[in-house]
């Protein structure tokens, strides 16, 4: 389903057809892309879970997690400014054609899950892959068991992707739960931090899978809870990051000990990353 | 077409801006070979800034500030004079055409000076000739 | 097959073969160079033959420097087939190593391809050599197309593959030579490996548990006086980490492939700033554990040819051996 | 002679408590090469040694310890480097025990090593003589011929600033520090340029080891390594390449105690000593100022004098001549 990844290092053309600004502090935004060569449009076929190199010549290039479903036209990345790359990335108008280099990694194992729970957790703007992987489990909702949905951020401003969130609340067959770290005006939905709500919510690890993906200090805290409720090391997964430059498993950057976050993550069982030295 | 060359001058916003912009208004005459880059104060200027602007193709770089004593801060041209003397030892030290880069007090109300200034730097280097030393060809020498 | 070329015969030699292909020699103690009448033979070079395949500055992409251009690849193309004579048995055995993880990288085959490698044998182990413990065979000439002996009269040269075979079929130069000439290279080699035998520390490595050994506590005392700068692993001949970087003068840009070193604090920094291996005996750590533990796990051989080039330069004094010995005793 | 005086202060000073480590060299398998060691109990402490080839200034580990109240060897430019520190904020005075002593200058490994194919070891009397010991022979050398350059050109043996300084008989001061600098100095503005390509730049392959060596250089983030801007390209280019070079030298402009560990670093042996004794020579010659002797006094480039020079800028140069 798959196709492997190019190895040769040289991006396709691909055109920003729309850029969504998701939060209010205006760091994070989404880039809708179409692959320009047709050949590299039929071909390139991903999972959620899996990401891609942008390159913005004259700058670099940088990992970037795929947020959209494969079902969808276009390829969707939300993007955090932070870097050389990602900061020449969000000055760039609609229109204009970037470089794509994917699909990189290894991405969720969907058909290991299917007849089972699917527990999705995330914090903060890492829910991008998340996202993907939603869409994807509605898509094919009848192969799944309970899905049930945990995503927080700071405040309700920073939340992505609104309007799907809007219209996954209204979905009976999700259990979505929307939490932000402290109150604010306006907001009537549930407060405190993602491991907390995790353990109000105490979804059950029979038959079940987790997918956690936030910030490292979100994911220490919540790996305990999933224990706790009965998943299993082997039935959390987690997906990480580190510094890439080729994202072919070559330039060796990403190692957590042999694990190349490129080519062998970046999902990785809690039960595999235990077998790993803390490197990430 | 006669070459022409190209110097980047950054001026201190207080003294040395103001004198540029005088200049300017007054009507002088001088080579249109700079580009100004404005920055608050002489002492901002750190060699890696004269050095990246010679490195991408400038053929000559200035930098000007106020006299000694107007400092909008006090003392900081006193600072940057003991740093551009340390740094105009250490280029030529390594053979870098010492007219390349120029250090110079003008106020703001010497628009003649900030003339003369441009005028006579821009004869320098001309005389030199383009900047092919210092400058970065891409794929060039390794 | 072996060939003979007399001692008198090899400069000319490498000015014939000038003529038809691109031929680079060590030229200096410092490294290599196009062969123009210089050639130093006498010890190994402090920069090896890696920089041939893992250069310095490789260029991938070629693009105009302003956004939505469209970038044009960049392959290595010779205009002749390039020839490494004096490369010696331990380098091209880290290229072999290297190819390992490399063997699908366009680049590197590129450069593989188009080029043909001469070995020399060393006269005498240096003193900071240790292939042999490493379980390199010199004689094997792993990696290498032909691999030259020096004997008392000039160089005894083994094939060692179709490559090989190809370039010397009409090289007049040389002279067949029959079984004699054999015996004595496969006597060289016996006498070899009887003297140097493989060092037990592997297999040992191979069973320690790698997070005992990621979390012993011999790493913060041994990493103590090391810069974390990148002398050992420029120098080192497998050492194959690079970095991506574009390069922009004017309106032209070029995305080029650059040597790395992992003892860098912007090796893993991330771009939020955080920094997975921030402190410097994390990077010094990692570099050995990928050596001698991730890689010789995955693989079944260390990350190293025992070149002894890192302990000859490290200026820090750091010996390989010391960490080997802490590592495979723990 | 002298390792047994360090051995037993060092042993002294953890036997007492008054340190909780000494950090100091110890030998390696190198015939030539020293290395630092940190050792924290008394029984340790015979590993300890006087280093002929102690090349990398102590002050560079010594950044690794913060935290720990330690004891260290420092000859004239370590102890130097530690003031610079401790004027620079980077060190606590009362963290630190000094162990001075007056310097005999140590020995180059890479003119040790020109002397003979293969070494097995090194005698240095720290006086006149040194003998090179070969698998056949012991060759007496002169003491002078063998040192660092740093150390033929040191102008501050005796270190300034220490706890204790050892009875020893160091060398003397140099009479002439600037003859290499001078040699340079003298050639025309060209063959500057070609001497700086030829030694610097063509050698050069950036693996910052002079700059990691370096005491002074603690910057957690080189401007080499800034990407917004990014100053310095990465690559082998000669420009990049010279852009780093001077900014390293300039940055330690007035900070410099010519410990010399860069060039001792250099795999390629690059003179990067004289970028930065040209800039101390300067310094001495234009403000009367020396880098490392007081850890009360003001930095050269945080202070300033009325009448420094200034017949360096152009508008002095047009005054001079009446154009303004």
């Amino acid at each position: 389903m798959v196709a492997a990844p190019k190895k040769d290092m040289i991006p396709y053309p691909a055109r920003i057809e729309r850029t969504v600004v998701e939060t209010e502090d205006g760091l994070l935004k989404s880039f809708y892309l179409r692959l320009l060569d047709e050949e590299a449009s039929r071909e390139f076929s991903h999972r959620p879970g899996q990401f891609a190199m942008l390159s913005v010549l004259g700058k670099g290039e940088c990992p970037i997690g795929i947020a959209s479903a494969p079902s969808e036209k276009l390829l969707m990345f939300t993007v955090f400014r932070t870097g050389l790359v990602t900061d020449a990335l969000h000055r760039l108008p609609e229109g204009t054609i970037i470089g794509l280099r994917g699909p990189l990694g290894n991405g969720y194992p969907l058909e290991k899950f299917k007849g089972k729970n699917v527990v999705l957790i995330a914090g903060g703007f890492a829910v991008t892959t998340l996202r993907a992987t939603l869409v994807y489990l509605l898509e094919h909702r009848a192969d799944y068991g309970e899905i049930t949905m945990i995503y927080g951020a700071r405040n309700p401003g920073l939340l992505l992707y609104k309007p799907e969130l809007e219209a996954w609340k209204k979905r009976d067959d999700l259990k979505l739960y929307l939490t932000i770290d402290r109150e604010a005006p306006g907001w009537d939905g549930l407060v405190g931090f993602v491991p907390q709500i995790t353990e109000q919510v105490a979804p059950s690890g029979e038959n079940a899978v987790a997918l956690v993906c936030g910030p490292p200090i979100m994911i220490k805290f919540t790996l305990p809870v999933l224990e706790k409720c009965g998943f299993k090391p082997e039935d959390i997964y987690l997906s990480l990051e580190n510094r890439m430059r080729c994202g072919l498993g070559l330039c060796h950057h990403c190692n957590v000990g042999p694990f190349l976050v490129c080519k062998d993550g970046p999902v990785i069982t809690l039960a595999e990353l235990k077998k790993l030295p803390p490197e990430y | 077409m006669s070459w022409e060359p190209r110097i980047i001058a950054f001026l201190c916003n207080w003294c040395s801006y103001a004198g540029a912009d005088l200049a300017g208004v007054s009507r002088l005459r001088y080579p249109p070979t700079i580009r100004i880059v404005r920055v608050p104060c002489s002492s901002r200027v750190s060699p890696a800034m004269i050095l990246d602007a010679l490195k991408s193709g400038a053929d000559g770089v200035l930098v000007s500030g106020c006299h000694p004593g107007d400092c909008h801060y006090l003392t900081g041209n006193l600072f940057a004079r003991r740093r551009f003397f340390m740094l105009k030892k250490l280029l030529e030290f390594v053979g870098l055409e010492p007219e390349r880069v120029q250090f110079a007090w003008v106020s703001a109300s010497e628009g003649d000076v900030f003339a003369k200034v441009v005028s006579e730097l821009t004869e320098k280097i001309k005389l030199l000739g383009p900047n092919t030393r210092f400058r970065k060809i891409l794929g060039g020498k390794i | 097959m072996f060939y003979f070329l007399p001692r008198e015969a090899l400069k000319n030699w490498l000015s014939e073969i000038s003529k038809v292909h691109e031929v680079f020699v060590p030229v200096s103690p410092s490294g290599f160079g196009p062969y123009e009448g210089k050639l130093y033979l006498e010890k190994k070079t402090k920069l090896s033959a890696k920089e041939f395949f893992l250069p310095w500055r490789e260029v991938i992409l070629k693009f105009e420097a302003r956004p939505g251009a469209l970038p044009s690849p960049v392959f290595f193309e010779p205009v002749k087939e390039r020839i490494i004579f004096g490369v010696r048995p331990c380098d091209a055995k880290g290229l072999t190593l290297i190819e390992k993880v490399f063997g699908e990288d366009p680049f590197f085959q590129k450069r593989r391809e188009k080029t043909i490698l001469l070995g020399l044998l060393c006269k005498e182990p240096g003193r900071e050599c240790f292939g042999w413990a490493m379980g390199v065979n010199p004689f094997a000439g792993e990696g290498l197309d032909a691999l030259f002996l020096e004997q008392a009269e000039g160089y005894l040269v083994k094939l060692l593959s179709p490559k090989g075979e190809k370039l010397f079929k009409d090289q007049e130069a040389f002279e067949k030579v029959g079984e004699e000439a054999q015996n004595s290279f496969k006597k060289a080699e016996k006498e070899f490996l009887e003297k140097h035998p493989k060092a037990p520390a592997l297999e040992k490595l191979k069973e320690a548990d790698l997070l005992k050994l990621y979390e012993a506590d011999f790493w913060e005392g041994l990493a103590l006086p090391c810069l974390n700068c990148g002398i050992c692993t420029f120098l080192c001949p497998t050492c194959y980490c690079f970095d991506v970087q574009d390069e922009v003068v004017g309106l032209e840009g070029e995305r080029v492939r650059l040597p790395e070193a992992c003892m860098f604090e912007l090796y893993s920094r991330h771009a939020s700033g955080h920094n997975p291996r921030r402190s410097p005996v994390a990077r010094f750590r990692n570099r050995f554990m990928h050596k001698f533990k991730y890689f010789l796990d995955e693989y079944g051989e260390p990350l190293c040819v025992g070149c002894g080039r890192c302990n000859e330069e490290c200026p820090a004094g750091i010996n390989l051996w010391e960490v080997i010995r802490a590592m495979s005793t723990l | 002679m002298l390792t047994e005086k360090i051995r037993e202060i060092a042993k002294k000073l953890l036997e007492e408590g008054k340190i909780e480590a000494f950090l100091c060299y110890e030998g390696t398998s190198h015939p030539f090469r020293n290395r630092a060691v940190l050792v924290k109990s008394p029984e340790e402490v015979k590993k300890l040694l006087w280093p002929s080839f102690g090349v990398i200034n102590l002050a560079t580990p010594l950044q690794k310890l913060k935290g720990q109240k330690a004891g260290i060897l420092a000859t004239g430019c370590v102890s130097r480097a530690i003031v610079v520190l401790i004027q620079e904020g980077q060190l606590k005075r009362e963290d630190l025990f000094v162990v001075g002593v007056p310097c005999p200058g140590m020995l180059d490994p890479s003119k040790v090593r020109d002397k003979a194919p293969e070494i097995i070891d090194v005698i240095d009397d720290l006086k006149d003589e040194v003998l090179i010991v070969t698998p056949e022979d012991k060759i007496k050398f002169s003491r002078e011929e063998l040192l660092r350059n740093n150390c033929q050109e040191c102008r501050h043996p005796v270190p300034p600033l220490y706890d204790l300084l050892l009875d020893f008989s160091g060398r003397e001061k140099s009479p002439d520090p600037y003859r290499r600098v001078q040699e340079i100095e003298d050639l025309t503005l060209e063959e500057r340029w070609q001497w700086f390509e030829r030694e610097v730049l063509r050698r050069c392959f950036r693996c910052y080891a002079c700059r990691q060596a370096c005491p002074l250089c603690y910057c957690p983030t080189c401007f080499v390594d800034d990407s917004r801007p990014q100053w310095v390209g990465k690559t082998r280019d000669l420009i990049d390449t010279a852009l780093y070079h001077l900014v390293r030298a300039y940055h330690l402009a007035g900070r410099c105690v010519d410990c010399g560990s860069c060039e001792a670093a250099c795999p390629m042996d690059i003179p990067l000593r004289l970028l930065t004794k040209k800039l101390e020579k300067e310094a001495l010659l234009a403000f009367s100022f020396e880098a490392g002797l007081d850890p009360e006094a003001p930095l050269l480039f945080t202070s300033f004098d009325e009448n420094d020079p200034e017949d360096f800028m152009l508008t002095s140069e047009l005054k001079a001549s009446g154009k303004i």
